[in-house]
């Protein structure tokens, strides 16, 4: 019931928010059409790829503190919306990168980060599918997924530090970009972005939880032959 | 006094139930088989009280010491013997039982390796390394390294396992001896005889609970025995 | 580039959502089976 | 500290016995580098420049190697187990485990170093004990982060296979820094070592620390 409530919740609001980014916002006047990408970039960026890191965090500390299984699947599905949604993110990253700095991908301090963060979170997801045994998984997952998020911090640190030592020519993609109209599109797209965020992740812990019943059940049916 | 109390153990996660609740009382000196089918939980109450594994809910204490409250403590006092002696392959037997006395922090640990040696009749062998051990010797060693410290719980996990008949011998004496010397002794296998040979009393797990305990080597043992194991009849 | 981007983004999002509902159906198809098989026994 | 030294004791006296984690790991890292001076020869690029990825990439896979080889000590014949068993705590016993690791990466590192030094072209002024003493510092994190992470994928069926998968990602931080302050001291240019330094003795302490703490969720059966 939930689920379909965010559904249509999210659909609802998605609606309007491509309207404004392709129609209400003004272009912007260096970086034409392209621009618009922004507005989906930047949600994606922080709901998706930050946002589930600092889920992923909560889950895993909760696990280790309580040792409910709960906290476990909050865990996983953090880390796979992690995936899905760092993934989309870098996606429209190389789109727009392509036509204004006429490459695909360049390694500045915010781009690294991501890289390294889509990294773990594929290694927490290798790392779970590679542990037959629930609790040992949920353990240890937990364990990784802890140590993962601690260096998120250091990492950005350390790629932030690396950056302005060989400053490059880049501008910030909402450089001067202070437009209300722009900044409406952004909210909009904002609230689009995180109710599809919250549909996908509340969909996938029903998921998590029929999974969980299942791999019981099969036990249970092994244990009576 | 016990040497080992269990109120209550649980041991739970998720759907799985481990442990439902074992209550038992071992008082020093006692030698207490534990019965019990595979998956019964017997390896996991011992793990548990060997502080390998946490439990979920229930209080277990060793010699007066709560083992979630102060572990290490706890861990002085018990000796764990499983099928799997936990000795390194590499080293010979002598510095393997220099390596444990030094976890352990014992005084004077050479002069107690030596008569464990001669005790487990290792002597011979003190300076090869383990690599080329047949599997009873490698359990001697095993035995010698659960006696390093002089613990005075000694739990043994399916000791027998795998065992030509000469080790047999040999772990019966050094349980006879440990028992003849006040040991408390803790000894689970799914095998009646070998487990009631030396055993003052008795106790069958069934599905995470304690569902018979009496004194060795009655009538009354070798019945629930039949109908708990034997038969593998569930209830 | 603008569209591309775009039906990129859409892409993921319709192929994460497929691969979820295809897991959930299966999912939810075993546990029916798994708990008709139980019901004969307790 | 008296269980630590016990640890890192027996993990020597077993290496000296078998010789196989710092003669892999001395062998690789060797590798490594004559690989990159194969690949790079004929690129033209200054030594200088390609030095410190070259090195720090040889450290940090043969660091692996070496990981994997400690941690298979312990799983073989549950030795592990028995350590769990002895009345210390399980914060200690990872610190024990990071000494002997660090103790045999430094050795075949530093092993490794004057190689490095001669196949550049390098003399062996200052620069060679600054390079020493960042070693120490990265080696120190990357043993810090890789003894939790070797633990954890004991557990896995593809153990081997695992460990970079995890471990990589994480050092990041380390690689980075580590290889920045290297360049400078190749360069002779110090304008901002010390924050470079300061990441990496940062980024030890953090997973010292965290370690510590959450070690026991790690070996707990």
């Amino acid at each position: 019931m939930k689920v379909k409530i965010l559904a249509i919740l999210s659909v609802i609001t998605m609606i309007p928010a491509l309207y404004m980014i392709f129609l209400f916002a003004p272009t912007e006047a260096t970086q034409g059409n392209a621009q618009r990408i922004f507005y989906i970039h930047v949600p994606l960026a922080v709901v998706g790829a930050y946002g589930s890191a600092i889920m992923l965090f909560i889950g895993c500390l909760g696990f280790l503190i309580t040792r409910d299984l709960k906290w476990d699947r909050f865990a996983a599905c953090s880390a796979e919306m992690g995936v899905v949604f760092t993934a989309a993110q870098l996606l429209t990253a190389m789109m727009w990168a392509k036509p204004i700095w006429g490459t695909w991908y360049a390694f500045d301090s915010r781009g690294t980060l991501q890289i390294v963060l889509l990294l773990i979170y594929i290694a927490y997801f290798m790392l779970r599918s590679y542990l037959p045994d629930r609790e040992k998984r949920a353990k240890l997952c937990g364990v990784f997924g802890l140590l993962g998020m601690v260096d998120v911090p250091i990492n950005y640190l350390s790629i932030y530090l690396f950056r302005t030592q060989h400053p490059q020519p880049v501008i910030s993609p909402g450089g001067g970009g202070v437009d209300p109209d722009m900044a409406k599109t952004l909210l909009m797209s904002f609230i689009a972005i995180t109710l599809l965020y919250a549909y996908v992740f509340v969909r996938r812990l029903t998921i998590a939880k029929v999974e969980e019943e299942v791999d019981y059940l099969t036990q249970v049916a092994l244990a009576n032959e | 006094m016990f040497a080992l109390e269990s109120d209550d153990i649980r041991k739970t996660f998720g759907h799985f139930t481990a442990l439902a609740g074992v209550t038992l009382n071992v008082e020093r000196g006692e030698f207490l088989a534990l019965f019990g089918r595979n998956g019964a939980g017997k390896t996991t109450f011992l793990k548990i009280a060997a502080t390998l594994v946490r439990h979920t809910h229930g209080k277990l204490r060793v010699e007066g010491v709560d083992i979630s409250d102060e572990p290490e403590k706890a861990r002085r006092y018990i000796g764990f013997l499983s099928h799997n002696t936990y000795v390194y392959r590499d080293l010979n037997p002598v510095e393997n039982l220099r390596f444990f006395a030094r976890l352990y922090g014992l005084k004077d640990p050479e002069h107690r390796i030596e008569s464990l040696l001669d005790r487990v009749g290792l002597q011979r062998r003190r300076s090869d390394p383990v690599r080329g051990f047949s599997r009873g010797l490698h359990q001697r060693l095993g035995i010698a390294r659960v006696m390093l410290h002089d613990p005075s719980l000694i739990l043994l996990d399916e000791p027998y396992t795998g065992l030509d008949a000469h080790a047999v011998e040999t772990l019966d004496q050094m349980l006879d001896e440990a028992s003849a010397a006040g040991k408390t002794i803790i000894l689970t296998t799914h095998d009646l005889e070998q487990g009631l040979r030396g055993a003052t009393r008795a106790a069958i797990i069934d599905r995470g609970k304690i569902v018979f305990t009496g004194a060795a080597n009655t009538a009354a043992i070798r019945e629930a025995y039949a109908s708990y194991i034997r038969v593998g009849v569930s209830r | 580039m603008n569209n591309r981007a775009f039906t990129l983004v859409a892409i993921v999002f319709f192929i994460h959502n497929w691969v979820m509902s295809s897991r959930q159906a299966r999912l939810e198809k075993k546990l029916e089976e798994l708990k008709n098989q139980l019901k004969d026994r307790p | 500290m008296k269980p630590l030294t016990a640890i890192v004791f027996k993990d020597i006296v077993i290496e000296m016995r078998s010789k196989e984690s710092i003669s892999s790991m001395l062998m690789f890292g060797i590798l490594v580098l004559v690989i990159f001076m194969f690949a790079f020869e004929s690129s033209g690029l200054e030594k200088t420049v390609i030095g410190p990825g070259e090195l720090w990439v040889a450290f940090s896979f043969a660091a692996i190697l070496g990981l994997n080889r400690s941690l298979a000590m312990e799983i073989d014949n549950d030795c592990l187990q028995g350590l769990l068993l002895a009345p210390l705590g399980r914060g200690e016993l990872y610190l024990g485990k990071v000494a002997s690791n660090f103790a045999f990466m430094i050795i075949a590192e530093f092993i490794v170093l004057p190689v490095f030094f001669i196949l550049n072209n390098l003399s062996f002024d200052q620069r060679f004990i600054g390079i020493a003493g960042i070693s120490i510092l990265g080696t120190l994190g990357i043993s810090a982060v890789g003894t939790i992470l070797s633990t954890i994928s004991a557990n896995t069926r593809m153990k081997e296979v695992m460990l970079p998968i995890l471990q990589i990602p994480l050092s990041v931080p380390v690689i980075i820094a580590a290889v920045e302050a290297t360049s400078q001291i190749l360069n002779n240019e110090k304008p901002e070592i010390s924050a470079w330094l300061t990441i990496l003795a940062g980024f030890s302490i953090v997973y010292l620390t965290v370690s510590y703490l959450v070690f026991e969720f790690a070996v707990e059966e």
